[in-house]
């Protein structure tokens, strides 16, 4: 199985961890992930306005390249999966956007949101399968209690990111099974964490971080885990010390699969 | 700077795409909204101001800065109103005008730290800056 | 009609009475507008509908033809919008290898419910057939005054 | 040449408004054939029609056109008006002038142009049209009600009562529907049970009643006054002549897994179970998914104990055909599934339930034998809330739920709030509304007690979170009134989901050829004057099936269909329709076509001497059975020969009109 593979910013700089065990853990599973040579940021956050073209253009190169190359295009990252599956919606749906876009990029063909994006974890679920996943573990986490912390950008709008019920989720659940662990269940897992506000109000991101933190730990977690690199760091810099520990889902993923000390 | 420019609803419903007019009133929007307390206009009250027209007060108030755009309302709306692209065209309406960036490029080192990611300051200066 | 106004095409549309016609006096009833130059001809069902009314309307000049009728499985008659879609299609067919443009002709399955729908449909076709201009190929010079 | 009078109908101003009504009746005198034309306020009135009828008189006219409303409101009308005046009915067209013209046009130059091409069209029409004469079939004097709730039993004994057979099918194994399942009823608090249950056994007792439970339609054919039916009774496993219901194979079979759909599955009984007590028929029923015999061969432990020897594990679905000369459709409601409402922690908690699930386990003959607890734990709660609208009004872009308002959860909300302050004075009741609809009579004064009197919390907006927090429900919720957002910890929440039409109305509604609307809610023939009918002759729409409805409003509705069936059923014989097929013997030449396409089995052949000048001798030619022919038109346009035409609606008709509309 091979995919185009989009890193983003934050995986080459600040969240390396979730980046590089992601590789090792596909590797592992029998797939390859490209990186194409030129991807731009996707920006970080989703320009709603309608009338917003340019701050578009960095998604939509990356999803015509990965449909020059015939792949689907995998996403790590919460927030460029979110990014470039909706700027992909909008290609495929809203024909001023994908009009102005395409009178921009003059491609050899004109992109109409052709590209099917993935998340790493739709990767698990549909292309790998739990499964087979729970077949390739070599640690199983039996003893932990692994909170999934979903946030938003996975999830909504559930129309658009067909990721998951956005109000009940179970994919990150499942991922916890198949590798062993205990998934707990916890009511603010699909609630924001007020990550965007980090340097724009930080007392109203330590007030949300403090309360999904706490809902994890009332509800037993000894571990929490996350896709997002701005939500770990919310969940992990923004909270009380000593509060449970926030890790990439991949880290966990490498330890289960006995890769995580090959870094 | 002051805000010059006149903003419309027309202008607020071409930029988000969003009819406000379909909103019934019913508040899940704001039951929702995790940062309720920090809203100056919570987003039921967006909607409506909206569609009465309301854009100035709508432009100068704090709930365009302090959404976390998390799209919590959005996805609970029953009529599809979608209030978070609503503030995000007032906002638009704001810093697109000259002089109104909500986040300076300078002010930004001193509010770094060393495990903050790249993603917290891109995303700040898309949202908050032109 | 007068030579000085501007061209607009003149539309035949087939309804079926059970589903079709009654979601057009549902759009009547509900006031919601298209253009004038929709023409409605009522047929007890979308099965009713004989390939050659199409062809005589093309020959007299009409610019478009739109056949509505009950949605798949909801046929008054059960199976009568089955034998509609299949003539349809080869009727279709063959206009497409007469040079006559896809877009004037169209199949639209209409309830009795949905007013909106219609008025929709309508609206959209006449835009469709406007872009199109007028039929020219098939129209038969004979029969124009 | 026919003789034409073209009548053109203001409509008050609804067509005078924007067709210029006198240049069309102008316009329309130098057409071919035209004798007389004229324009008139009201048409439909005693005034116009005879207005009409002097105008054939005087000036011999043997066709009419009338430019007014859509002929499926008046041409029945103009036709009677035509027959008084001596012409037949079938000589009448009508040009639609309102719907298809006025009222969705604003400009009177396009108006008028376009109602004058459509009264053209009606001409040339007419300048085809033939006399026609409609024959006869007879009426089966039996009703089939379908479904068992409080409509389909009230409509059953209104018709029963008139003396006509009715068969009523209920899918599941009693009759009582959802009506059986409630505890009080609004406004008046009365006890569900004890109003519906004599109603019950009255159908049950009726001589001319019959009840098939635990059966669905199979397949339909026919039409008005001559439907019939299959009907498919599945395998109970219980033999329903000899079960006694004494109830003790119920209490004995070992397998105790399968869900109590009466209790919505609150609670779990035995394979072998009958719903509840009051059941009609008061039989067992085994769950083939449950028990153990079925499943695996071993057990048998109902058999054994069975006195009556009713247990029958070799029990076979049964078929069973019958003719009826009406059907009434009463299928009713399920409320939606709630668990795409997690954000009020449906999935996540026991304690959130939906109204119906409270309205069981407030109920005395309920799970909780009608003591308040929480499913969780069976602890009493103190704290309670209450959600409205969930899934009702949203629109039909929204990710879920439905565009309408379900109507009756106002005031079954008002209810539970009342019924749980009255019973349990230490309970707070909060309820989240968007409106508090209270139409009806004594309705407003029944939730202004729930305040008033019993102290009932409203607050008006909708929460947007329910979060487990332990034992407790976070209720998270904004009150738009006091631009406040409230946080309740409650012990039980309540979604008063919005009500769907039953899952099996869609295939019904296919299977009887009666249109639904995109809701699935069934149509009706007219939608303020003709309520109680589906636009398919002889199918007739009670309760919910047709919109949500409340009780009162259901039995009322249920009534009226009853007379439209008594009104039917009270005819001997009924008028076919005039508009059928016809073969044209001298152009058939038998080659089967149109009888492999006719859904009625209506053609025939016959050998047939012909005498023409082209042909003489015996040839196969194709035969329309004029009483079974309902003249879609489907043979017309198969046939290779063009033998085949239909009346009303020929071949040279619709070309004329088509040749009008592109002059």
């Amino acid at each position: 199985m091979k995919y185009s593979y989009y890193p983003g910013c934050t995986l080459k700089t600040k969240a390396k961890d979730l980046d590089r065990y992601g590789r090792l853990c596909a590797e592992k599973l029998g797939i390859i992930l490209e990186e194409p040579d030129n991807w731009q940021c996707c920006g970080g956050v989703y320009p709603q306005g309608e009338d917003e073209i340019a701050t578009k253009l960095s998604s939509v190169r990356a999803l015509a390249d990965a449909k020059e190359k015939g792949q689907d295009l995998v996403t790590l990252c919460s927030a460029c999966h979110h990014v470039l599956k909706r700027v992909n919606h909008d290609m495929k749906q809203n024909e001023t956007i994908r009009l102005r876009a395409n009178n921009y990029l003059k491609l050899d063909s004109p992109y109409q949101g052709e590209t099917n994006v993935i998340h790493y974890l739709e990767m698990l679920r549909d292309k790998v399968g739990f499964d087979n996943l729970k077949k390739a573990v070599v640690n199983p986490q039996t003893d932990r209690k692994i909170a999934p912390y979903y946030g938003c950008l996975l999830l909504r709008p559930g129309k658009v990111m067909a990721f998951d019920d956005p109000e009940d989720p179970r994919i990150m659940e499942d991922f916890i099974r198949a590798i062993g662990a205990t998934p707990v269940k916890y009511s603010q897992r699909n609630e924001c964490c007020g990550g965007y506000l980090t340097l724009e109000n930080k007392k109203a991101a330590q007030k949300r971080a403090g309360a999904v933190v706490d809902s994890a730990e009332q509800a037993g977690a000894d571990l929490m885990i996350t896709a997002c690199p701005l939500c770990l760091y919310n969940l992990d810099a923004n909270v009380p010390e000593g509060s449970v520990p926030v890790q990439y889902f991949t880290e966990i993923l490498a330890e289960a699969l006995g890769v995580k000390e090959e870094v | 700077m002051s805000l010059t420019n006149q903003v419309t609803a027309a202008d607020i419903l071409r930029i988000s795409g969003v009819d406000a007019s379909r909103c019934m009133q019913c508040g899940k929007c704001s039951g929702a909204c995790p940062n309720y307390d920090e809203m100056d206009i919570p987003p039921h009250r967006f909607a409506i101001m909206v569609r009465q027209g309301r854009i100035t007060e709508l432009m100068e108030s704090q709930a365009i800065y302090r959404c976390l755009s998390c799209f919590a309302c959005s996805q609970r709306c029953p009529r599809n109103v979608e209030p978070a692209k609503l503030i995000e065209a007032v906002r638009l309406t704001v810093i697109r005008q000259k002089g109104q960036n909500h986040m300076k490029a300078d002010s930004i080192p001193e509010k770094l730290d060393e495990k903050l990611p790249q993603q917290a300051i891109v995303s700040a200066m898309r949202k908050y800056s032109k | 009609m007068s030579m000085n106004r501007e061209w607009t095409p003149n539309i035949v549309a087939f309804c079926c009475n059970w589903c079709s016609y009654a979601g057009a006096d549902l759009a009547g009833s509900g006031r919601m507008n298209y253009p004038a130059n929709v023409k409605i001809i009522r047929i007890p069902c979308s099965c009713r509908l004989n390939p050659m009314f199409i062809l005589r309307a093309f020959q007299r000049g009409a610019d478009g033809v739109i056949l509505c009728g009950c949605h798949p499985g909801d046929c008054h008659y059960s199976t009568g919008n089955y034998y509609a879609r299949r003539r349809m299609t080869v009727l279709f067919s063959l206009l497409d290898y007469m040079g006559i443009e896809r877009g004037r002709t169209r199949v639209e399955w209409v309830s009795a419910a949905e007013g909106a729908k219609f008025a929709a449909t309508m609206n959209d076709f006449v835009k469709t057939v406007t872009e199109l201009g007028e039929n020219k190929k098939l129209g038969d010079l004979r029969c124009k005054k | 040449m026919q003789k034409i009078g073209v009548f053109v109908c203001w409509c008050g101003s609804n067509i005078a408004a924007t067709v210029d009504v006198k240049a069309v009746a102008e316009a329309l005198k130098s057409e071919a054939g035209v004798v007389f034309s004229t324009d008139y306020q009201y048409m439909c009135s005693e005034n116009g029609q005879a207005m009409i009828r002097q105008a054939i008189r005087e000036h011999g006219l043997t066709g009419i056109v009338v430019c007014s409303c859509s002929p499926r409101m008046h041409e029945a009308t103009f036709r009677k008006t035509a027959v008084s005046a001596g012409l037949n009915p079938y000589m009448v067209e009508i040009a639609n002038i309102r719907e298809q013209c006025s009222w969705i046009h604003k400009d009177m130059a396009e108006g008028t142009e376009k109602a004058i091409v459509l009264a053209r069209a009606a001409v040339a029409k007419l300048h085809k049209n033939a006399p026609l004469t409609a024959g006869t079939s007879p009426v089966t004097k039996r009703a089939l009600v379908i479904g068992g709730g409080i409509a389909g039993i009230q409509t059953a004994l209104d018709v029963a009562d008139a003396g006509f057979e009715v068969d009523i099918v209920e899918k599941a194994p009693t009759i009582g529907g959802r009506m059986a399942q409630l505890d009080k009823t609004f406004p008046t608090l009365d006890c569900s049970a004890c109003i519906l249950t004599p109603k019950m056994v009255e159908a049950a007792q009726h001589e001319k009643i019959n009840i098939i439970s635990y059966a669905e339609l199979d397949s339909l054919s026919g039409f008005v006054g001559n439907f019939t039916a299959t009907i498919r009774k599945k395998a109970r496993y219980i033999d329903e002549d000899k079960c006694t219901g004494c109830g003790v194979c119920t209490e004995k079979c070992p397998s105790r897994k399968g869900l109590d759909d009466f209790n919505m599955k609150l609670n779990k009984r035995g394979a072998v179970y009958i719903p509840f007590a009051q059941a009609i028929p008061n039989v067992a029923v085994i769950d083939p998914e449950q028990c153990l015999k079925l499943r695996t061969g071993k057990c048998g432990l109902c058999q054994k104990v069975c006195s009556a020897k009713a247990v029958n594990f070799e029990q076979k679905d049964e078929l069973i055909e019958r003719q009826y000369g009406a059907i009434v459709v009463a299928t009713g409601f399920k409320p939606i599934d709630a668990s795409a409402f997690n954000e009020y922690a449906y999935n996540d908690s026991p304690d959130v339930v939906t109204s119906l699930e409270f309205e069981r386990i407030m109920n005395a003959a309920g799970p909780t034998k009608g003591q308040l607890v929480r499913p969780s734990d069976r602890e009493h709660p103190h704290e309670i809330v209450f959600i409205q609208c969930v899934g009702s009004r949203c629109t039909e872009d929204a990710e879920k739920g439905k565009p309408y308002c379900s109507k009756i959860c106002c005031m079954y909300t008002a209810k539970h709030a009342m019924l749980v302050r009255e019973k349990y004075p230490d309970v707070n009741v909060h309820v989240f509304y968007i409106d508090a609809r209270t139409p009806g009579k004594n309705f407003d004064e029944f939730y202004r007690r729930a305040v008033e009197q019993y102290g009932v919390d409203y607050i008006k907006g909708m929460v947007g979170k329910v979060s487990v927090e332990g034992k407790k429900l976070h209720v998270q919720g904004s009150d738009l009134l006091n631009g406040e957002q409230v946080h309740i910890n409650a012990d039980m929440v309540v979604l008063a989901t919005a009500i769907e039409p039953d899952p099996t109305a869609r295939a019904l509604g296919t299977m009887l050829t009666a249109s639904m609307d995109t809701n699935d809610f069934f149509t009706e023939a007219h939608p303020k004057l003709r309520p109680v009918e589906s636009p398919t002759a002889g199918v007739f729409l009670s309760g919910v099936a047709q919109g949500p409805k409340d009780i009162p409003e259901t039995v009322a509705q249920a009534g009226a269909a009853a007379a439209k069936v008594i009104g039917l059923l009270c005819k001997n014989e009924l008028t076919c329709n005039a508009c059928v097929a016809h073969a044209n013997e001298a152009a058939c030449n038998g080659c089967s076509q149109c009888e492999r396409v006719c859904p009625y089995g209506a053609i025939s052949y016959e050998e047939r001497e012909i005498r023409s000048p082209e042909f003489r001798g015996v040839r196969r030619i194709a035969v329309v059975n004029e009483a079974v022919c309902q003249g879609c038109g489907a043979c017309t346009v198969t046939c290779p020969s063009a033998a085949m035409d239909l009346k009303g609606f020929t071949n040279s008709q619709i070309m004329s009109e088509v040749d009008a509309i592109c002059r």
